[in-house]
């Protein structure tokens, strides 16, 4: 197990979006069954970086494997592309995306937004998804939601409903994009909890997250972005016990109650 | 073989559709039934919009055309007539008044007929409408002072609407109406040719063009 | 039609009416209704495929065929569709009977081209000279919807992509990031939300189809119009029935055909928007749930 | 005779400059280009004015059929329903007769004071009959465009203006309008391209041509009757079309780049790549 | 001005969609300067709360005061709505919002977004909103975004820019929903110190949010909304320090670290 390769690894990864640089060389490894936190103020390319590693944005320079191995690539600097559409597609199966802004598929009842990938994806049948679904939809609290459109949810059932539609793909690895944001702290607590399980089962994650308590929680890994670059990264209770980067210290205080 | 005979339908009394039947009639049908029959062909009447007979006519969707087709030397260009079977016909100014000056009048006529051309060299002003009715409605509204047409079309109206009437001399254009045939079928040609000609010889045709039209001289 | 029609010239004014109304022509021109919507029937949803066609070319990922489904739409469009109808059936008519010349009688010893003639083998004619009425009469509304489809087609086409670009960028992502192939999250997400988008604009386009079908008489089909014509204008005592010009009410009469159709079509319109706009955070999808709220309580 | 000479004599036939009578003998590929090009005038004039002065009529239509108000909402509703429900010749048809039947010598207006007489001869020309039905159909086909786009209106970007005490007409002009012809923009510049085609409608069915003063298709019909061959000048008008429409998607594809702004820069050059290319 | 009536204040708000009631006679008052913070689990009708008290949503029962002016209403029941134009304009000028899905006008820069409602409603001179527009941006830390358009910023900057948008309108009193969901810590302590000031300043608050040491730090009143009710309400001290309803301490439990 230990020798097994790490489920996400990047390495020195940078991203421009025209003349503004995103990431300026990020790596970042996350074992089976680890979970790491990203935190960082606004625009430090938190989002970004996770996009990166589902391939829905190009990067320009720099590795990603997953389970060891590498996305290959087509054209070079601003061109260039995954090259292998099949490697793509397996790779985004096994790794669930959260999105900041929840992204539920408007023409779908919550629970078709929750079945649809695992049908038509992984072509399971359409009774067990359904059970499952279901399973996840009250597990996370809005049961009593599925027959209606997400237009018709609070933000924190809409948040929810997205969570639910990335358990449902039985992922090898979540990308969690603030996945607390629109959620109360009993929720958040919730939430928390379903990550410990997920990691219990061996499930990878990475979460982008400004709640510094949910990173403190659930992380085995932190890291904290600056700017695009990785200012300082470690387990939790260095990082937050004994930050060293005068950027993270002062970043950090600011979680200490006013 | 069937012989497909292209018309229009839309110009009585050369080519209508009967109300009895429903079918193409007229004296074009008589003289194109009459003839085929004699030249012992299987005939049958397709209709076609005028606009484009000829063209129809050259890539094959029928073989003749019979739809009051006077013949010019600008269609003898491009397709082949039979001989006439009915003698240049008269075209002749409708108006609603008799005192219009027709070399400045404005004058009605349709769309590419060679009515049309010839206002154009007379140097009246010329209206042109889509359709043979259109005209007629011009001048009887107001819109042009008379209509130049072929004088057996504007007859019935003439005689029917008291407010019609024919004014300045009739004028000959073209060589009378003769059956449009592609070029290259000369057998076609040579059989109708000799059928119109046995018409002519013993009268029938002159017959038909009694039926059809008001003292109209025959052959 | 009635026993008493044989001589119209004799009749009272309701008899002759009703004998006038009855006539073998006005039966025909009774009968182009049917003609018109059952050419509507089938143009409509052919025209919808080759449109959908030219729109899934348009954004395919190779480039000839991105280029073939962009000359496609935007040949067709640039042209107006009466100059389109107007040499494009002889042009199809030829085409396909010199393709079948060429297989058939590949040993004709004669020039296909005669001056200005266009002449094949008889075994190769388009249908076959010996061929019943009927044959001419299909072979004739197959080129009318062939052309009618290949046009209104790139209309659809254009509609179609627009739809399909409407479609909120984030909506798609998701669907990849889930790893749906292109090909499902085309047909699972993008398709089925890109009709709200191209509804409004097929809508028109259909609109526009059917008040396109005057024109099936340049393509040698006899439609409502042509009859209309016909009928309507002045009948001198050549004809049976002779009146002045009707045209005016014949025209009056199709307009309210017109809107008729019109009307049944909108109804079907709305209908399936309302459908379509469920859940949609748009301004319908708005008045639609306030609309439904009340329904519920009310 | 150079093919200069004939663009001299022919190229403003359809207005009525130039020579008087139409080539009818030894028609030559140049004769048709010009002329057919002189009847274009008359395609880009309807379709030009007939389009500006819709624009706002369709937006008028739009907001009418919108409205809360059924004094509003009745008759937009009926005007669309009516114009984009009949074929385009037979309100051509009806407009004429309708037309032809106005008085000769104008129609007389007595306001107390003065006396004007309307003209209403000219309506039966072309020129301001057909405009008119032109101006009218076009804008109840818009209208209707631009209702289908008003109801696609995110419904966030509304609520947002709404908070803010925006109403009306600032709300309408400052929101409403950019969001609605962002969204309506596709069909509307296909519904111009209709329109210009339409404009051929205009002597081929619909008003008289007079002096043998047409549009192209007029032309292009007049040369297919004197040659016989269709081949030649329906191509030629095609291709005159084609040029026209490709001009009116580039007008229309540079204002879509504005009313798309917004969109990341990378959508945005692949979105200018495809209009420039054809579309 | 202790007589000076509340800027806000509701009573007995009812709100149903369909037949799902989501507020059930809710009453609220928020005096001059006053900051009121509505906490409550996801669901529970906080949103709903809000945006009826800008008039978004139509209320079908209660009454809805400001600055002591009752809004007057047209019919009964669902068909209950607002019956003078000129007033809701009013309240809506005076009072600025910020959603929780940041709407801002997609059409629009950063810049216009924001100088949008002052130049057209308030009929603000221009060049005067541009500066206050472009000191608001800086002073949300996002002064370098003014160009871009709100498709090309992050979660957080647009929803600063939102925020920003609000300011500028310089309203009476502010809804904020979730005012800080996207940010991070740090940029959370900045709204904190930006909220402080606008209530030393007299502006009154409304804030929706799930964040409780926000709530603790800013509030001058906290009102806890459970299933469209309110279960408990008062000064932050006693409602966090010693919460009676045991819905709430279950709620506030969830709060304190794991
Ligand atoms: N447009 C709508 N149609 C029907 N039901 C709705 C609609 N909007 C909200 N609801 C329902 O109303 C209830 C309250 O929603 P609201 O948005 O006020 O919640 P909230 O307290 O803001 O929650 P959150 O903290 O998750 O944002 C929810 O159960 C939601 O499903
Ligand atoms: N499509 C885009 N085009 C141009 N710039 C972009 C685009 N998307 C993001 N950016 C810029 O990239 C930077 C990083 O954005 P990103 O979304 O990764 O931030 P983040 O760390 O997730 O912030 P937040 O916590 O606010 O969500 C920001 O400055 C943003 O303005
Ligand atoms: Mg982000
Ligand atoms: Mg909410």
């Amino acid at each position: 197990m230990s020798n097994a390769p790490p489920v996400i690894e990047i390495r020195d990864l940078h991203k421009s979006y025209g003349a503004l640089e995103v990431l300026k060389g990020v790596s970042v490894t996350a074992p089976r069954g680890h979970v790491v936190s990203l935190i960082g103020s606004s625009g430090s390319g938190k989002s970004t970086l996770l996009r990166c590693c589902n391939l829905l944005e190009d990067s320009q320079q720099g590795e990603i494997l997953f389970e060891g191995e590498p996305i290959s690539w087509r054209g070079k600097g601003n061109g260039r592309k995954p090259s292998d559409g099949a490697q793509v597609l397996r790779v985004r199966t096994n790794l669930s995306m959260v999105f900041q802004q929840f992204n539920l598929w408007a023409h779908m009842t919550v629970l078709e937004n929750v079945m649809e990938a695992p049908v038509t994806v992984l072509r399971e049948l359409k009774a067990d998804v359904e059970t499952r679904a279901r399973a996840l939809l009250a597990k996370v609290g809005i049961g009593d939601k599925c027959d209606v459109y997400p237009a018709q949810l609070s933000g924190g059932q809409q948040q929810r409903a997205a969570i639910a539609r990335a358990l449902a793909m039985n992922p090898k690895a979540l990308l969690f994009d603030e996945p607390t944001s629109a959620l109360d702290p009993e929720l958040e607590q919730e939430v928390v909890k379903v990550i410990r399980d997920l990691a219990n089962e061996g499930r990878t994650m990475l979460i982008v997250t400004h709640d510094m308590r949910l990173a403190a929680d659930v992380s085995d890994h932190v890291i904290f972005l600056h700017q695009g670059r990785i200012e300082e990264e470690g387990p939790p209770e260095a990082l937050f016990g004994a930050p060293k980067s005068p950027r993270l210290q002062q970043f950090l205080s600011a979680t200490a109650p006013a | 073989d069937v012989v497909r005979m292209g018309t229009e339908g839309a110009y009585p009394p050369f080519n209508f559709i009967d109300d009895a039947t429903g079918e193409v009639a007229g004296f074009d049908i008589d003289v194109g039934n009459e003839a085929c029959s004699r030249a012992e062909l299987n005939c049958e009447w397709v209709k076609n919009d005028w606009d484009s007979i000829i063209p129809n006519l050259v890539s094959g969707n029928f073989d003749t055309i019979m739809a009051g087709m006077s013949i010019t030397p600008e269609r003898d260009a491009v397709i082949d007539f039979t001989q006439n079977y009915l003698p240049p016909e008269p075209s002749a100014y409708a108006a609603l008044s008799d005192d219009v000056e027709i070399g400045d009048a404005v004058i009605a006529a349709q769309t590419g007929t060679i009515q049309a051309g010839y206002v154009v060299e007379s140097g009246a002003t010329i209206v042109e409408f889509p359709t043979p009715d259109d005209t007629i409605a011009a001048v009887k509204n107001g819109e042009a002072d008379a209509v130049l047409a072929d004088k057996a079309f504007l007859e019935p109206f003439v005689n029917e609407d008291p407010d019609l009437f024919f004014v300045a001399d009739d004028v000959l254009l073209g060589g009378g109406l003769g059956v449009g045939l592609r070029e290259s079928d000369t057998e076609l040609k040579i059989k109708l040719d000799a059928a119109i000609q046995s018409m002519k010889d013993d009268g029938s045709l002159n017959e038909l063009i009694a039926k059809w039209f008001d003292e109209r001289p025959g052959f | 039609m009635f026993q008493f029609c044989t001589d119209p010239s004799l009749l009272s004014d309701t008899r002759w009416m009703l004998c006038y109304l009855t006539s073998p022509k006005h039966i025909a021109f009774y009968y182009s209704f049917g003609t018109v919507l059952g050419l509507l029937a089938i143009t409509a949803p052919c025209a919808l495929m080759l449109g959908f066609g030219g729109a899934v070319a348009m954004r395919s990922k190779i480039a000839p065929v991105r280029w073939f489904g962009r000359g496609y739409t935007s040949m067709v469009r640039g042209i107006p569709d009466i100059v389109f109808f107007l040499f494009m059936p002889i042009a199809v008519d030829q085409a396909l009977e010199w393709l079948r010349h060429k297989v058939i009688c590949p040993d004709w010893p004669d020039p296909v081209r005669r001056g200005s003639d266009f002449v094949v083998c008889a075994e190769a004619k388009l249908p076959l000279s010996t061929s019943a009425a009927w044959v001419h009469d299909a072979y004739s509304i197959f080129l009318a919807v062939l052309a009618f489809s290949i046009v209104f087609g790139a209309f659809a086409a254009n509609v179609l992509s627009g739809a399909m670009t409407a479609v909120p960028r984030a909506q798609m992502e998701t669907a990849e990031a889930y790893g749906m192939s292109r090909r499902q999250s085309f047909w699972r997400i993008l398709v089925p939300q890109m009709w709200v988008y191209a509804l409004p604009g097929l809508s028109n386009l259909w609109q526009i189809l059917v008040k396109a079908t005057p024109l099936l008489f340049l393509l040698g089909i006899t439609d409502i119009v042509y009859w209309a014509r016909e009928l309507g204008g002045a009948k001198t005592s050549t004809f049976s029935y002779p009146h002045p010009d009707w045209r005016l009410y014949y025209f009056l009469f199709l307009l309210v055909f017109y809107l008729a159709l019109t009307s049944v079509s909108e109804r079907l319109f709305r209908r399936a928007m309302v459908r379509l706009s469920h859940g949609q955070a748009t301004m319908a999808g708005e008045a639609q749930r306030k609309a439904d709220t009340n329904e519920v309580t009310a | 005779m150079s093919c200069w000479q004939t663009v001299q004599d022919y190229g403003l036939r359809a207005i009525g400059l130039g020579e008087r009578l139409l080539p009818t003998a030894d028609i030559t590929l140049c004769h048709q280009f010009t002329l057919i090009g002189s009847g274009l005038i008359w395609n880009v004039y309807f379709g030009a004015m007939a389009l500006a002065l819709g624009f706002s009529m369709s937006l008028a239509l739009a907001l009418g059929k919108a409205s809360q108000n059924p004094f509003l909402r009745v008759p937009a509703d009926w005007f669309i329903f009516v114009f984009r429900g009949s074929p385009l010749f037979i309100q051509f048809f009806l407009a004429y007769e309708a037309f032809v039947l106005l008085p000769r010598n104008g129609i007389e207006i007595n306001l107390i004071f003065v006396e004007i007489t309307a003209e209403t001869r000219w309506l039966t020309r072309a020129w301001a009959g057909a405009l008119v039905v032109l101006f009218l159909n076009t804008s109840a086909y818009a209208g209707e465009i631009f209702y289908g786009a008003l109801r696609s209106v995110p419904k966030g970007d509304l609520e947002a203006a709404d908070a803010y005490g925006m109403t009306g007409w600032i709300k309408f002009r400052r929101v409403t309008l950019p969001c609605t012809l962002r969204l309506a923009w596709p069909s509307y510049t296909n519904e111009a391209i209709f329109l210009f085609h339409a404009t051929t409608l205009v002597y081929f069915s619909g008003f008289p041509a007079w002096r043998q003063q047409g549009d192209a298709l007029y032309y292009a019909k007049y040369f297919a009757d004197k040659t016989f061959n269709p081949f030649v000048p329906y191509p030629i008008v095609a291709a005159y079309f084609i040029c026209l429409t490709l001009l009116l998607i580039w007008l229309f594809g540079t204002l879509h780049k504005r009313l798309n702004r917004h969109v990341a820069p990378e959508a945005r050059s692949r979105l200018r790549l495809r209009m420039q290319l054809v579309r």
